[in-house]
């Protein structure tokens, strides 16, 4: 295979009833090669993604693959042919041990026609370790990190022998080490021959791993750049039509009284004696890596959670244990990092999700009639420029950044005194991205205090007043803006607090 | 159960007469299957117009919509066994209101002209308990009874009754439990191995009910430990009890003829129409074969003594 | 993809862009199974009007609703159940249940009303037992219900034994079985229902407790961390529910002048068969009250023009067990033709909703 | 249940999982031997007699098995409530066999009752997995059809024992080395069927379908025939069932089986089997099975007022699980005192 490419697509269309995914999307990725997919949110990617993997048939237009026109009726097909996808959500079975879910559908026997579990289990670990994460193949798979679960499908691919290895963005939940680790294996593979898509909306990953970049917009191909001949800002503009300025529109706000004083707060064997105050217009960032706790410390003090001991206060009054409604009467509001589970149902329409929060507000006399929801959810749906059909749309229906707006929108529309947001932009594109920022920083403007979860450094950088490093469940470091450098929150987010202090 | 594999209803158009809905406490239940093959044999001789329906479960109100029916499709009469004669009384009245003619068989409710009784229930009472008396003969001993349903009214005046009776007349005879298999095999077979299992010196069972008797003798028979032991009797069905009888597992065990039962309601039924009798107690009527027929006190009409079946004869009927 | 809104359009134009629904108005309102549900209902009593004998009389209708009264008083709690992905099998219990203790205690000398309220709380403690099984401990709820199904069964045989209480005073259970005016084609309990009917609708619908009904079932997750209060909701369904299955028993020991362990036995299925008639998701997050009355409704209708028609209960029960399935396959058929056009994606998305299928 | 596990709970769940389940199925046979111990130490003869002995180890068959096939079911995150009235029908079609085709071969005959079984398994399974219509919803439907269909075809017949060969009854009593054969007979459907969920890949990939419907599709799985193959397999339990009811009670009406479905679903539950699917062990539904069999064997022989059965029998149900539920949460709350977390 010295020219034939490995896989090509040539106008390739694909609609959805009314909404047209993919216009006209071309691909062609050589073997030994990591080839970059970026566009913006509903640009289609992962409707190719998919329409590769065998789960979507198009509609029209070229599908070759080693030269040869296929055409995959399902999953399985796709996967025959050597084609392997890895979904954002990793799809592992939570009940079958990890080692049962790198051969699901194709165990080897003993000669007694039983499961070879001792096979599977040695293949596994080899596999594992090779892969640099030893992971222990008799557990579970539940509660398996995002980023070992990635870790597993890529395992997984590659006991299957794919030659095509497919990634929707596969670092969207991962913290830096993890995405480090990734970028490890996947030049490892491309190495080894095979031809990998990497789908991301960060930049700094794209042109650190791939070789090409091919640019999407609103479903049709813009336009297949070599990484080396092309700039950031060329990307962004063929992305977006247009050129984002600033990625991080941070503008001083006022910053006044603390809105929330957290003390003490303990949760056994998740968190430890945390302390932190956020005071009205201040952006205070949690940095740390994927499993520090972040999330656990935002979720106990929203009332999600439970917790041990400690206490939390809202403009001095305080703010009750287990109680995410009494902590939003005190004008806390909590945009979750898991859009999909926390932040939406998927499957109720787009007004339904945003009224939810403020169902009890928008009532009169304790009823409530759609008439009174409509005009919420069409601001904030339009303020927030979400793209979508009709405000009965599925939540399920929109692109994840169309998705993450709404959430937004959700949470705003409470207008909250305290917004805390446990990673914002996970998974959108720059445009977007740039819009949420302004967003927060406008509301930081207004006297709204935000507590922000990021794993993205550039984001804290960009954004934040002050950073919070959480390491293990415990504040390790607490920096004002000017000392905030990657490697100060770095250090401090993987070293003991004494040295970091 | 239903009436017949062809569906809930049968319905008989014959000349003139009135027409006759007869309710049994349910559908393929073999006892009132039985039953309902008489009646059905007398609406013919008669020309009635017959038909049965009835509920395929036996809660306690299951067979009220069949009586609305009957009401609405304005039947002359009903006959009714009722699975809970409370339950129905209300819809009896009215039907009594709307001019039917309500006969009760096999369980009396206050709400009917007459009732059609297979035998006294002193009658039933003194026979099973004069059946088992004689077999545990002086010495006596302990005995059990084993009921069907906890709520079938006609069933627990027979229990009570011979609780009276064996105080009054049997002090040798101690009646230890009364355990119900509520009309399930698996629930009655289980309720018969716990009596025999738990009570060491049982002598007997009383099974007033033909579940029950049709399993402990299942039970017996697979058990050899405790034939011989323990003795059951009971009331139950000839179809059903041939087995055990013919292979001595039961000696004795009583009931009436139920197609008899069903053949005296439907005539009872006919004769109300008429105007030949009014439910009063005096009256008189001939049911066919079966003779003449005297209204008793409080409108009841006995179907005759039980009878008993043993070796010699369980094989001549197909009930 | 209506509003193009690249370059930051003005919030406001954007927002008048957004059609308010996706369908016509037509299609979402003749595509549900509860319009399904209700026009198949006046098709059979047309039918049976013209066609069966004796049913075009008061007398059919007021029996119907008096023989269906009970499911269709119990099945609207249970809807609510239904929509957060519960489910509550104890309820034909529950009527057994109360019958027996509002039977005991008025036979002991406690004054009717008194003893019915003894009755009703007596459910509404089941109700409880119940809900703090399901939220508190987090057992499922299909599995604490078929507990206590047997349970309270068993306690209501077990506490009436082969006794019957029937001594109830006439005048009462005539009031109860009366036509609400001579000649009305409705009972006096048709009131009851409708007002119950209303309640719970206006709650389910029209009320920021509904809308956190729904959103339970939409996703359980999601709504705690929109501030409903999750658990403190599904317990107040449970206990709501053995309050009126428990006030249903009531009813039902009155309306047949009798109270026995075994009232009530096996409404269970029939309740939920009813709600799943009327178009409620077992799976959660959809579903209407009135639908599910117009499962009820539909069923004491099939049975009412089969009983007068001559058909045996036999041939009923395969017509209740078909017409179940058939109502479903056919969403089930018009959902497999959407499907088609809205992609597997959203056949996955039913196999995530499927997900919930059994939480219950 | 629609709790939702924030991580660190689930976290605990994955170490703990197994010692769990194990933890259950060792109770249940404490459970067993407690009760069985309880009834012999007051009626020796519930164990120490011939036949105490014999009903103790076959009168549960019949739930074992039909519970046998509901796990199944639940494992893959269904269920089927039309076991009762599969047992029913295919009971009598058995009975009906042997009395309207004179020496017909007995082996014949019961793979005529399962494979009708298995037919009535099948409806449900393509209807639920070409539709993906509820299971619920559609078994409740087939419970009322099927029954109805009894009801309609069996009408007032009813099994006769004189119908059944002489060797067809006595089956049910028959045994080796003092074991019943039906027992034995079931506990060999037992071990296979845990043979085939747990250690070939069909088993897997049924626990794979409850575990994840979602990745399950996208992985290609093959959801339709895993949902049919649950169903199928349901319903052939549910036939073999009907059989074994024949040949131990060597009788049967239209209203044979009615209310097992929810005896089975709460065998598979106390069992272990997680209503939402994807868990659960074989042998614990067995011994689930077996325990609630041998708690509505023993009270009559414990001399409880038939009356109170019941109630007892709920408390059992409701305790049992609740005691499992009780140890789970204890386990995690210790762990997580232990800070086991991660
Ligand atoms: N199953 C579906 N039904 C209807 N519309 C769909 C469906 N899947 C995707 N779409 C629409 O197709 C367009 C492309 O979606 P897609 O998920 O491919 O975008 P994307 O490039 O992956 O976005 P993101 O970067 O947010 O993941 C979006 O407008 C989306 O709303
Ligand atoms: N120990 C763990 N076991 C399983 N999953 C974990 C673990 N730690 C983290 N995760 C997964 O990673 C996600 C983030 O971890 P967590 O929320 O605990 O820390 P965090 O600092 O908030 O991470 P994030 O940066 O994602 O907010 C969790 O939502 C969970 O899905
Ligand atoms: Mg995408
Ligand atoms: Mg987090």
């Amino acid at each position: 295979m010295t020219d034939t490419a490995l896989l090509e697509l040539h106008g390739v269309t694909k609609s959805f009833g009314a909404v047209a995914a993919l216009v006209s999307a071309d691909l062609t990725l050589q073997a030994g090669s990591i080839h970059a997919v970026i566009g913006e949110n509903g640009a289609g990617k992962s409707t190719l993604v998919k329409i590769i993997g065998g789960l979507y048939r198009r509609d029209g237009g070229e599908f070759l693959l080693e030269g040869e026109s296929v055409d995959f009726h399902n999953t399985r097909e796709a996967k025959a042919a050597g084609i392997a996808v890895i979904y954002q959500e990793p799809t592992l079975f939570p009940d079958l041990s990890v080692a049962e879910n790198l051969f699901v559908g194709r165990q080897p026997y003993t000669r007694f026609g039983a499961l070879d579990r001792a096979k599977m289990r040695r293949e596994t670990r080899e596999l594992t370790q090779r892969l640099g994460v030893p992971i222990d193949p008799d557990r579970e798979a539940r509660g398996l990190s995002i980023a070992d679960q990635q870790v597993v499908e890529i395992a997984k691919s590659i006991s299957v022998g794919a030659k095509v290895i497919v990634m929707d963005e596969p670092t969207a939940a991962l913290s830096g080490v993890e995405v480090e680790r990734l970028m490890g294996i996947a030049r490892q593979l491309r190495d080894e021959g095979k031809g990998l898509i990497f789908i991301s909306h960060r930049f700094d990953e794209v042109f650190a791993l791939c070789d090409v970049i091919t640019v999407m917009r609103d479903g049709s191909y813009v336009a297949t750049n070599s990484t080396t001949s092309t700039t950031e800002d060329e990307i962004i503009h063929q992305m977006v039509g247009r050129s984002v300025d600033n990625l991080y529109p941070k503008q001083d706000a006022q910053i006044g009284e603390p809105v929330i004083e957290v003390e003490h707060l303990t949760s056994v064997g998740v968190f430890d004696d945390v302390s932190f105050t956020v005071r009205s217009g201040e952006i205070v960032c949690l940095a740390g890596l994927v499993g520090a706790g972040r999330s656990e410390i935002a979720r106990a003090v929203f009332g999600v959670d439970p917790y041990d001991s400690g206490s939390v206060r809202m403009n001095g009054v305080s703010v009750p244990k287990k109680n995410p409604a009494a902590a939003m009467r005190l004008g806390i509001g909590f945009v979750p990092e898991d859009r999909r589970k926390q932040g939406l149902a998927m499957t109720a329409g787009v007004q339904t999700n945003i009224t939810l929060a403020i169902r009890e507000k928008l009532a009169r006399f304790g009823f409530i009639i759609d008439s009174l929801e409509e005009p919420s959810a069409r601001t904030w749906a339009a303020r927030l420029q979400v793209k979508m059909y009709a405000l009965d749309t599925e939540a399920q229906m929109l692109s994840g950044g169309n998705q993450q707006k709404v959430v937004l929108g959700k949470w705003l529309a409470t207008r909250p005194k305290l917004l805390i947001v446990d990673e914002p932009t996970r998974g959108i594109d720059v445009g977007t991205k740039a819009e949420v920022h302004r967003l927060l920083s406008e509301l930081a403007g207004t006297g709204v205090a935000l507590l922000m979860i990021s794993s993205e450094l550039p984001e804290v950088m960009g954004m934040a007043d002050r950073v919070l490093v959480v390491r293990e469940g415990r504040i390790t470091a607490e920096l004002p803006r000017a000392t905030a450098t990657p490697q100060n929150v770095m250090y401090a987010a993987t070293h003991a607090p004494e040295v970091a202090a | 159960g239903c009436a017949a594999p062809t569906g809930g209803s049968t319905g008989t158009d014959a000349a003139g007469g009135g027409s006759l809905t007869v309710i049994p406490k349910s559908l393929g239940n073999k006892y009132f299957e039985a039953s309902d093959k008489g009646a059905k044999a007398a609406a013919d001789e008669l020309g009635l117009d017959f038909s049965e329906v009835g509920p395929t479960s036996t809660g306690s109100a299951d067979q009220v919509p069949f009586i609305q029916t009957a009401i609405q499709t304005g039947q002359k009469a009903i006959a009714i066994a009722a699975n809970d004669p409370a339950a129905v009384c209300n819809d009896l009245k009215a039907a009594q209101d709307a001019g039917v003619k309500v006969v009760a068989f096999d369980t009396d409710t206050d709400c009917r002209d007459i009732f059609i009784n297979q035998a006294t229930v002193d009658g039933i009472a003194q026979g099973l308990v004069d059946l088992t008396a004689a077999h545990l003969g002086a010495e006596g001993g302990t005995i059990a009874i084993l009921s069907g349903g906890a709520n079938a009214a006609n069933l627990n005046a027979w229990v009570n009754a011979m609780t009276a009776l064996i105080k009054a007349e049997h002090p040798e005879i101690t009646i230890a439990q009364v355990a119900y298999g509520e009309d399930v095999d698996q629930k009655a077979y289980q309720a018969a191995q716990g009596l025999m299992q738990s009570i060491p010196d049982l002598k007997a069972i009383i099974a007033p009910d033909t579940v029950s008797v049709k399993e402990a003798a299942h039970y017996l028979s697979d058990t050899p430990q405790f034939q011989g032991k323990v003795w059951v009797t009971g009331l139950g069905l000839p179809s059903e009890m041939a087995t055990y009888v013919t292979s001595g597992i039961i000696e004795q065990f009583g009931l009436w003829n139920p197609e008899d039962l069903g053949f005296l309601a439907t005539y009872a039924a006919d004769a109300l129409v008429q105007g030949t009798i009014t439910g009063k107690e005096g009256d008189t009527f001939t049911a066919g074969k079966l003779g003449e027929f005297t209204v008793g006190a409080g409108g009841e009409v006995v179907l005759g003594p039980m009878f008993v079946f043993d070796k010699s004869n369980v094989g001549d009927f197909s009930f | 993809m209506s509003a193009d809104t690249a370059g930051g359009t003005a919030a406001d134009n954007a927002a008048a862009q957004y059609r308010r629904h996706g369908r016509p108005l037509w299609r979402r309102l003749l595509l549900r199974t509860e319009t399904a549900i209700i026009i198949a209902t006046i098709l059979l009593i047309v039918i049976a009007i013209t066609t069966v004998p004796y049913f075009a009389q008061p007398y059919t209708y007021l029996t119907m609703i008096l023989n269906s009264a009970p499911i269709l008083l119990m099945l609207i709690p249970v809807t609510l159940i239904i929509i957060t992905g519960d489910i509550d099998l104890s309820v034909g219990s529950v009527v057994g249940f109360s019958s027996a203790i509002f039977g005991l205690t008025y036979q002991a000398g406690v004054p009717l009303s008194l003893a019915a309220v003894i009755a009703i709380v007596g459910g509404g403690l089941v109700g409880v037992l119940n809900g703090v099984l399901v939220t508190v401990v987090g057992l499922p709820s299909l599995a604490v219900t078929i507990g206590t199904l047997a349970l309270f069964r068993g306690i209501a045989v077990g506490l009436l034994g082969t006794t019957a209480i029937t001594g109830f005073p006439s005048d009462v259970t005539k009031f109860v079985g009366a036509p609400l005016f001579v000649g009305a084609p409705v009972p006096m309990v048709t009131v009851a229902i409708i007002a119950v009917a209303i309640a719970f609708a206006v709650l389910l619908h029209f009320t920021p407790f509904g809308r956190g009904v729904f959103a339970i079932g939409l996703s359980a997750e999601t709504a705690a961390f929109s501030g409903v209060r999750v658990n403190r909701t599904r317990l107040t369904l449970f206990i709501l529910s053995g309050l009126v299955a428990s006030a249903t028993g009531v009813y039902y020991t009155l309306q047949y002048s009798n109270a026995i362990g075994t009232n009530g036995f096996g409404f269970e299925l029939q309740v939920v068969t009813a709600i799943v008639l009327g178009g409620v998701s077992i799976w959660g997050g959809r579903g209407t009250i009135l639908g599910a009355l117009a499962g009820g409704v539909l069923i004491a209708t099939l049975n009412k023009t089969l009983q007068l028609a001559g058909i045996g209960s036999d041939t009923i029960s395969i017509v209740t067990g078909a017409t179940l399935i058939f109502s479903v396959v056919v969403a089930g058929i018009a959902g497999f033709l959407s499907r088609r056009r809205r992609s597997k994606a959203s056949a996955i998305a039913a196999g995530v909703e499927k997900h919930r299928a059994l939480h219950v | 249940m629609i709790v939702t596990h924030t991580v660190p709970l689930g976290v605990q769940r994955r170490s703990l999982l197994g010692r769990i389940v194990r933890a259950r199925e060792v109770g249940l046979i404490i459970l067993i031997l407690a009760l069985v111990a309880l009834t012999t130490v007051t009626q020796p003869g519930f164990l120490f007699s011939e036949g105490g002995w014999r009903e103790l180890l076959r009168q549960p068959t019949i739930l074992i098995l039909i519970a046998l096939g509901q796990a199944i079911v639940i494992i893959t995150r269904n269920i089927d409530l039309s076991v009762g009235s599969t047992l029913c029908l295919s009971a009598y079609a058995a009975g009906s066999l042997f009395a309207n085709v004179p020496g017909i071969p007995i082996p014949l005959v019961i793979l005529c009752g399962v494979a009708l079984g298995a037919f009535l398994g099948l409806v449900n399974g393509l209807l639920v997995a070409f539709l993906r219509v509820p299971s619920l919803v559609i078994t409740l439907g087939t419970l009322y059809t099927y029954r109805g269909i009894a009801i309609l075809w069996i009408g007032p017949h009813f099994i006769r024992s004189s119908w059944l060969p002489e060797d067809y009854r006595s089956f049910g009593t028959l045994q080796f080395l003092g074991v019943p054969v039906l027992l034995i007979v079931v506990a060999i459907i037992v071990l296979v069927i845990g043979w085939l969920m747990t250690s070939r890949r069909l088993g897997r990939d049924l626990y794979a379908l409850g575990s994840n419907p979602e990745a399950a599709t996208l992985f290609g799985l093959g959801e339709r025939r895993l949902t049919v193959t649950a169903f199928v397999a349901s319903g052939a339990l549910a036939g073999l069932g009907g059989l074994v009811y024949l040949a131990i009670f060597a009788t049967g009406d239209a209203q044979v089986g009615t209310g097992y479905e929810l005896q089975a679903v709460a065998a598979a539950v106390v069992g272990g089997v997680a209503i939402v699917g994807g868990s659960g062990t074989i042998w614990g539904v067995a011994l689930g099975a077996f325990f609630l069999a041998t708690i509505s064997n023993a009270l009559p022989v414990l001399g409880v007022p038939s009356l109170w059965q019941q109630s007892i029998v709920g408390v059992l149900i409701v305790g049992a699980i609740l005691l499992d539920r009780i140890v789970f949460i204890t386990r995690i709350r210790r762990a997580k005192r232990n800070g086991s977390a991660s």
